[in-house]
């Protein structure tokens, strides 16, 4: 039999408040086994541990049960208390008393009723639990960085700035992201090529840092400190190390029809190319679609003026498999498709377009040489008309529910810069709401209506009308005016809402990382654990987690390179020990259980076994606790409950079940 | 329950529209192609249904501007459909006062050759219970 | 004042995924989305812990609904063990529905971390139905002997 | 028969088997039970006819154990017990030989009792080699005859087929039997109003004395040790009449051969108080075919089972309560 | 290939080319249509109030005659189709109007939304295929530049109706092109005309045909095709502008060669 003993915190008057706490502590001493109960303000202030400590040694208590907030919050607090009072950690479980009852109900009565009972089931657990003890397992010193934005550079400079050694695998040709398209940056208007191109030069040359460019992570296995990764290397069709990235081929490509991805479609590049003049590494590739060589067999000109020999056609995808400790995901963002917002005309008209598009109509490398021009006819644009929340803060199926975030600043930013390079440009802006936290943001914002005279109508527009003379009709209401709009433009801008990187959720499915109904993959804790994944050893940067502008990405790209660099620096890790264990006596061997194990942590050997006196050689089910993740399909799976999950078996479940349903 | 608030709800069952969920964006006033012509606005309608003055909104004179071309249903980025509540007015108006916007009396002056039949059934239905 | 008849209070079970519906829960208890004090969580590592016997279990020993939360298909911690649950409760449901035990009585829902509106409106909407069902009569009393 | 008993001589003379498994005449004409013959002598006991419906791979577990070979009788539906046994390590393949055997439908005396026919002396007719559609019963009272169709099992009238899933040879021809659709049973429980289901099943539930007949029948039933004698589950009051189990076996012995049952109909055949326990693991057969494509137990030996496979696609629990 | 046809009210008297030249072209291009015996006007507008179920029943009874001879249900009017297939799509999804629906028509077995609904056009489109028209045109339109006017109710709500994209259609272009014309895509054309209020509020119908027959024009236009009596009424009446109005089966009638045969 056990020795229990309960502790019911008080939570300063987050429990209290609506649980009569000791009344839940005089509850718990008439249930089986509990020889100790008391309530504290604080259970997780050191005098609260102190108290947990003190009941350990004077009561010999064998089990603790703590009635306090959930468990994934301070089970391993109270769990570390208990080891170093001497008791087995995995004989404390938590009864949460906070989140799922005083926090959820009012009435102290019937929360308190709750709380009892959800401190019986917590103690029916505690009376069949065992002590367990956590294995080891090696730590791979290596991380890897999905995606090779300013997110991916910044934690990889950060993780190989620590010692370590970081691969980056990026999808397109070269590293540098959504940053790399962008003209300018809010809120200071610095260049931002200039501050992006130091670092992506630093990360190509920093000794710990390999970049895979045109790769994409294939498969990953493992687990935390040992994961199993392979990365495909797309054919490139040029030798990285014999190119001298001299552009000659670029330049004598006779295919030039091939949509420029990084001018957002808005001209035409070479099939070989580099996609912009930074590029990292300045090595072209052949995009096998739009070359003749590829398509027609005929051609070859790239090869021939290649002096350095570096065009290789015969080049095959390669498949590289790495081991890594950790990793971290930063595969960012894309706008979203606009086909289901054509009241905005963006199909029907060259002269509606993103924001991003005009980010690179703004840039001296972009399609217009960084004049701002209309794309139907080139001519300069003297109405501007700037479309907020396009496809953000949408309810229905057309858009996406959350904020954008950054749609405020840039749109703030494009405006000031038409109206200070342009003034005889009139710009408009329609929104919902102007939101601007950030440092400097709102000052920013204002300089834009008070210094630059933009105009800020509240209200959407609900339709633009192309006109036969090619102008562009804005039908918007003024919401504060009370009235209806009909605004004839030059130009058309919309503001789209980011979505993330349509691969990610193939990426989060590899890597087991949850991931959210809007594709943003999900933290441990909204709150207190941001870059981090429930799922141990993968690290979250940049707009994969949620929207965000640079200063945040890069900040958090920071913070997630500390936490992988707090894995790294380890030498072991403790594993779970709640994993799944099978009942020799009981088992028949008919590997079902092996069918459903998502790990391979399930063999079958031949083994001898001394039943009730008849020994005999059986086919029995070995797990490898060391693979084993603790999921619990194995233990449905089998017929014969051989099969067990330490820390949370079968017996504790229906001791739980059993209690509730007193 | 006070009557007013007995008729906000009436309006909401009978639209099917939860009013709380506009954000009060304005597109559906900037979609309405009668705008003009309204004295409570698309946008508008909510409102009178949360503070719950359906009064108001059953005697103005946008009921029967509206053209129940569903525009403003079409764009709501928020799935609240305003066009709706005002079709739901309309019903009220119809409904409780045995109150006409068109009367047979009017028919044969609204009359021509060319009209087809759907309109004035569609009228008699729209205006008339 | 005596009392005649009993308010009917359910006894519900959910069963809730560490990773996704537990977390969700715990959302929804931090942004304070309330649901009936008649539902009591029971963690688990994942929705393929939950064995039938569980369930059966529950509603043999007095329970009027239970309701299994794990992660939207696909995004199974463990990759895979929402899928298996998936048949396992289907099956089992359909089991249940067979042999004329309301089918309201077992649902399954999927829930994420980050859904905490969706795990409160989903115990709403079952505490609600479990109510409309009243006490569950038959499971308790399907036995073999009368 | 006589076939069969000859060759099972000849193989356990010349050493190929060291025993032979099949059914001993029982004290009456119609309880013939399964029965190992370790010698030719012993052989002259050996009956094989339309009342030897016991499937007799689940023997094949501890005959995988013994020295040498046993020489097994499958007819066809018991082959897909066989091959799920193989499926799930339980019996091995090298130790058995296995005589597929022709059947043309079992018999039942249930049947033939209801039909009035008391007081049986012997049948004929029962031969597996008669082709006669008629059994002639002697009885105290008398001749009595009943048309063999009339006699026979439930599960002969929805038959999987004569072909023989796995066999080193056979003897006998097989009958179609087969005229009777498989699922119309469970389907009209399934279009019954919710309180007419549970009154049917708690009517016929409340007849089970728990002898464990079923059970220890069964083929995919081969656990060691079965959960319900196990200490696993159960955290309380073993001895209580009244416990989990008590409610719940039947539904959840269904369960734990969800996808596993080859649909043999021993459990229906052997309860002796004629609950038709063979509607629950139909249900679930039923269930699987419609949701995640037919599938027939014990068919093959290395295909996935149902309950340890998934598509994406899978239909949600929600489906139970949609199609009503 | 036979299809249960609805013709509605405006077909049979003031739209009767609209529906003859729709029958004369369904013959050429091999499908029939058989009206639905005993039909009865589907009111004109989509019963409002999510209450109202008297009104929805003459679109049930309809559906459900194509029910029992097991065919699509053909409209041509749009007002006829917008609330047809509203009205289906609530007898497939929203269990209380089924259940009350099915309560008053007292059917042998219940109706639960079971009939496809389909436009004139869809049936062009996706059952004909606008390629194997093509095929059958014998006077391609050639030269005409032809502005298609969806308006309102063909298109909307968008969701529901699945006609196509409400915001920027194809499928009378896809039409236009089909015949041998050209089509002129301008602004206006899923916009209303005003035409629900064009009895009471003249001027504002007007106003409405204005913007759309001046856009039109405006992008090159000779003549408007539409599929609705009403717009076509309202554009003809209300209009300051000449641009001629015709129904789109007049147009199909006479590019297969049938339009004579019928006046």
């Amino acid at each position: 039999m056990q020795r229990i003993g309960v502790f019911v915190c008080h939570c300063g008057s987050n429990i209290a408040a609506t649980v009569d706490v000791s009344k839940v502590a005089e509850m718990a001493l008439m249930e089986p086994g509990v020889v100790h109960a008391e309530d504290y303000q604080y259970m997780c202030s050191e005098a609260g541990q102190a108290k947990i400590a003190d009941a350990i040694h004077e009561k010999k208590l064998t089990g603790i049960v703590v009635c306090s907030c959930s468990p994934r919050m301070h089970e391993a607090t109270f769990r570390k208390a208990a080891e170093r009072a001497g008791l087995n950690p995995y004989m404390v479980e938590i009864a949460n008393i906070r989140e799922h009852c005083s926090w959820i109900h009012k009435d102290m009565e019937e929360a308190t009723k709750k709380a009892v009972i959800l401190m019986r089931a917590a103690v029916a657990k505690v009376n069949l639990n065992t002590p367990l003890q956590p294995g080891e397992s090696r730590v791979t010193k290596r991380a890897l960085i999905i995606g090779g934005g300013i997110a991916g550079i910044q934690t990889a400079l950060d993780i190989a700035d620590a010692g370590y050694e970081v691969d980056i695998v990026e999808k397109t040709p070269s590293i540098g992201g959504r940053m790399s398209q962008l003209d300018k940056t809010f809120p200071t208007l610095d260049c931002s090529a200039c501050i992006l191109t130091p670092k992506m030069v630093e990360a190509s040359a920093h000794e710990k840092i390999k970049i895979y460019t045109y790769s994409e992570v294939e498969n990953v296995s493992g687990f935390v400190g040992d994961f199993t990764v392979d990365i495909r290397k797309k054919a490139r069709s040029v030798d990285m190390d014999k190119c001298t990235g001299c552009g000659v081929c670029q330049e004598k490509c006779p295919s030039k029809k091939a949509p420029s991805e990084f001018n957002r479609g808005l001209n035409n590049r070479s099939a070989i190319y580099t996609p912009f003049a930074q590029a990292i590494p300045n090595v072209p590739v052949i995009d096998r679609e739009a070359c003749i060589k590829f398509k027609t067999g005929k051609c070859g000109i790239c090869s021939k003026v290649c002096q350095a020999g570096a065009i290789d056609y015969e080049q095959k995808d390669e498949i590289i498999t790495e081991k890594y400790g950790a990793i971290v995901v930063a595969t960012g963002f894309d706008t979203i498709n606009l086909d289901k917002y054509d009241e905005y005309a963006y199909s029907q008209s060259k002269d509606v377009i993103t924001s991003l598009e005009l980010e690179r109509v703004m840039n001296a490398a972009g399609p217009t040489h960084g004049h701002l021009e209309r794309l139907s006819d080139g001519k300069a644009p003297k109405e501007m008309v700037f479309i907020q929340c396009v496809g953000s803060r949408c309810s229905d199926d057309r858009g996406k529910p959350y904020c954008s975030k950054i749609c405020c600043m840039y749109t703030a930013k494009h405006a000031m810069l038409i109206r200070d390079k342009y003034p005889d440009v009139n710009v408009t802006v329609f929104y919902i709401d102007v939101r601007t936290p950030g440092k400097n943001f709102d000052e920013f914002y204002r300089r834009a209506v008070e210094q630059y005279g933009v105009n800020y109508i509240k209200g959407q527009v609900g339709k633009v009308i192309p006109q036969p003379n090619g102008k562009l009709l804005v039908q918007g209401s003024d919401l504060l005016d009370n009235r209806q709009i009909l605004k004839e433009a030059d130009m058309v801008v919309l503001a789209t809402a980011i979505e993330p990187n349509p691969d990610v959720r193939k990426i989060a499915t590899m890597l087991t990382a949850s991931i959210d109904t809007n594709n943003f993959l999900t933290e441990a804790h909204a709150k207190l654990r941001p870059v981090e994944s429930p799922t141990a050893g993968i690290f979250l940067s940049g707009v994969c987690q949620g929207p965000k502008d640079i200063p945040e990405t890069v900040a958090q790209a920071g913070a997630a390179a500390v936490k992988a660099i707090g894995l790294l620096a380890k030498d072991k890790l403790m594993t779970n020990p709640c994993t799944a264990h099978s009942d020799e006596l009981l088992c028949n061997g008919c590997s079902t259980c092996e069918n459903v194990c998502p790990y391979g942590a399930i063999t079958y050997e031949d083994k001898e076994v001394n039943d009730h006196g008849i020994r005999e050689v059986r086919r029995l089910a070995v797990v490898n606790s060391a693979l084993c993740q603790g999921c619990g399909a194995c233990t449905v799976a089998c017929p014969s409950g051989a099969m067990d999950l330490q820390g949370f078996s079968n017996r504790q479940i229906i001791a739980e079940v059993d209690a509730i349903c007193r | 329950m006070s009557s007013k608030k007995k008729q906000a709800e009436l309006i909401e069952e009978i639209s099917g529209v939860n009013p709380l969920k506009c954000m009060k964006c304005g597109k559906c006033s900037a979609s309405c192609p009668s705008y003009n012509e309204m004295d409570i606005k698309p946008h508008q309608f909510v409102s009178y249904v949360i503070n719950e003055d359906v009064e108001s909104l059953v005697n103005s004179e946008s009921l029967w501007k509206c053209l129940s071309c569903f525009a403003c249903v079409e764009r709501c980025p928020r799935d609240v459909k305003p066009g709706k509540l005002i079709d739901a007015a309309r019903q009220m108006v119809v409904r409780q006062r045995n109150n006409t916007y068109l009367s047979p009396d009017e028919v044969p002056e609204l009359l021509d050759p060319e009209i087809p039949q759907q309109l004035l059934v569609s009228a008699y239905r729209r205006y008339r219970r | 004042m005596s009392i005649e008849k009993k308010e009917f209070r359910p006894k519900i079970v959910a069963f809730c995924c560490n990773w996704c519906s537990y977390a969700g829960a715990d959302l929804a208890g931090s942004s304070r989305l309330g649901y009936p004090a008649d539902v009591k969580i029971i963690r688990v590592p994942c929705s393929c812990r939950v064995n039938p016997m569980f369930i059966l279990r529950a509603f043999e020993k007095g329970a009027d609904g239970v309701i299994m939360c794990g992660c939207h298909p696909g995004d199974c911690h463990y990759s895979t063990g929402n899928f298996y649950a998936r048949r396992r409760m289907t099956l089992l449901f359909s089991m249940l529905d067979y042999i004329g035990v309301e089918n309201g009585r077992t649902r399954v829902e999927w829930v994420s971390a980050a859904e905490g509106v969706k795990f409160s409106d989903t115990m709403n909407s079952f505490v609600e139905k479990i109510y409309s069902l009243g006490e569950n009569v038959r499971l308790g009393d399907l036995r073999c002997r009368n | 028969m006589q076939e069969l008993i000859n060759r099972a001589k000849e193989l356990l003379d010349d050493g190929t088997v060291a025993r032979v498994l099949g059914w001993r005449a029982g004290d009456l004409p119609y309880n013939p039970e399964p029965a190992y013959f370790e010698n030719a002598e012993s052989l002259k006991d050996f009956v094989y006819n339309g009342f030897c419906g016991a499937n007799l791979s689940k023997y094949m577990i501890e005959a995988s154990k013994l020295e040498g070979k046993t020489l097994v009788c499958l007819k066809p539906c018991d082959t897909y017990s066989f091959n799920q046994l193989i499926k799930e390590h339980r019996v091995d393949r090298e130790k058995a030989y296995v005589i597929g055997v022709g059947c043309k439908g079992k018999l039942d005396i249930e049947k033939i009792r209801a039909q009035g026919i008391k007081g049986i002396e012997s049948i004929e007719g029962a031969e597996i080699t008669d082709e006669a559609e008629t059994l002639k019963i002697q009885t105290i009272y008398g001749e009595k005859t009943c048309a063999y169709s009339d006699a026979m099992l439930e599960r002969c009238h929805v038959c999987k087929g004569k072909e023989h899933k796995i066999y080193d040879e056979q003897i006998g021809e097989s009958k179609e039997t087969k005229d009777g659709e498989r699922f119309d049973e469970v389907s009209r429980i399934e279009a019954m109003a919710p309180a007419e289901k549970f009154a049917f099943f708690k009517k016929e539930l409340s007849k089970c004395i728990r002898c464990n007949a079923c059970r220890n029948v069964c083929p995919a039933c081969s656990c060691r040790k079965c959960v319900f004698d196990s200490n696993k589950f159960d955290s309380s009051q073993k001895a209580n009449v009244d416990s989990f189990e008590e409610k719940m076996f039947h539904i959840i012995r269904a369960f734990h051969v969800a996808g596993r049952c080859t649909d043999c109909g021993e459990c229906s055949r052997v309860c002796p108080q004629g609950i038709p326990l063979h509607l629950f693991n139909r249900k679930f057969i039923k269930d699987i075919d419609e949701l995640y494509g037919e599938y027939q137990a014990g068919d093959d030996t290395d295909s996935k089972a149902p309950l340890t496979n998934y598509t994406f696609e899978d239909a949600e629990p929600s489906i139970v309560g949609k199609r009503g | 290939m036979k299809y249960s046809y609805y013709p509605g009210c405006t077909l049979r008297t003031k739209a009767k080319d609209l529906d003859d030249y729709a029958r004369a072209s369904a013959r050429v291009l091999g499908f029939e249509l058989e009206e639905v015996e005993d039909w009865q006007c589907c009111g004109g507008v989509y019963p409002l109030g999510t209450d109202e179920i008297a009104t929805k029943l003459s679109s049930v009874r309809a559906l459900n005659a194509a029910k029992k001879k097991n065919q699509e249900l053909v409209t041509i009017c749009s007002a006829c189709h917008h609330v047809i297939k509203r009205v289906n799509d609530d007898m497939k999804n929203v269990e209380d109007i089924c259940t009350r629906a099915n309560n008053y028509m007292e059917l042998d077995t219940p109706y639960k939304g079971e009939t496809k609904v389909l436009h004139y056009l869809e049936v062009l489109r996706d059952r004909v295929g606008f390629d194997e028209l093509k095929k059958k045109v014998v006077n391609p339109l050639k030269g005409k530049k032809i502005g298609a006017y969806y308006g309102c109710l063909l298109l909307r709500p968008g969701k529901l109706l699945e006609f196509d994209n409400p915001e920027n259609p194809k499928i009378m272009e896809d039409f236009i092109r089909a015949i041998g014309a050209e089509p002129v895509i301008y602004p206006y054309r899923n916009e209303c005309c005003g035409g629900y209020i064009s009895l009471k509020e003249k001027d504002m119908a007007k106003s409405m045909c204005d913007k759309i027959t001046e856009s039109a024009e405006g992008f090159g236009a000779d003549m408007l095709i539409t599929a609705c009596p009403l717009c076509m009424y309202n554009l003809n009446k209300s209009s300051a502008r000449e641009i001629p109005v015709y129904y789109f089966t007049e147009l199909l009638a006479e590019a297969l060669g049938v339009k004579e045969v019928q006046a």
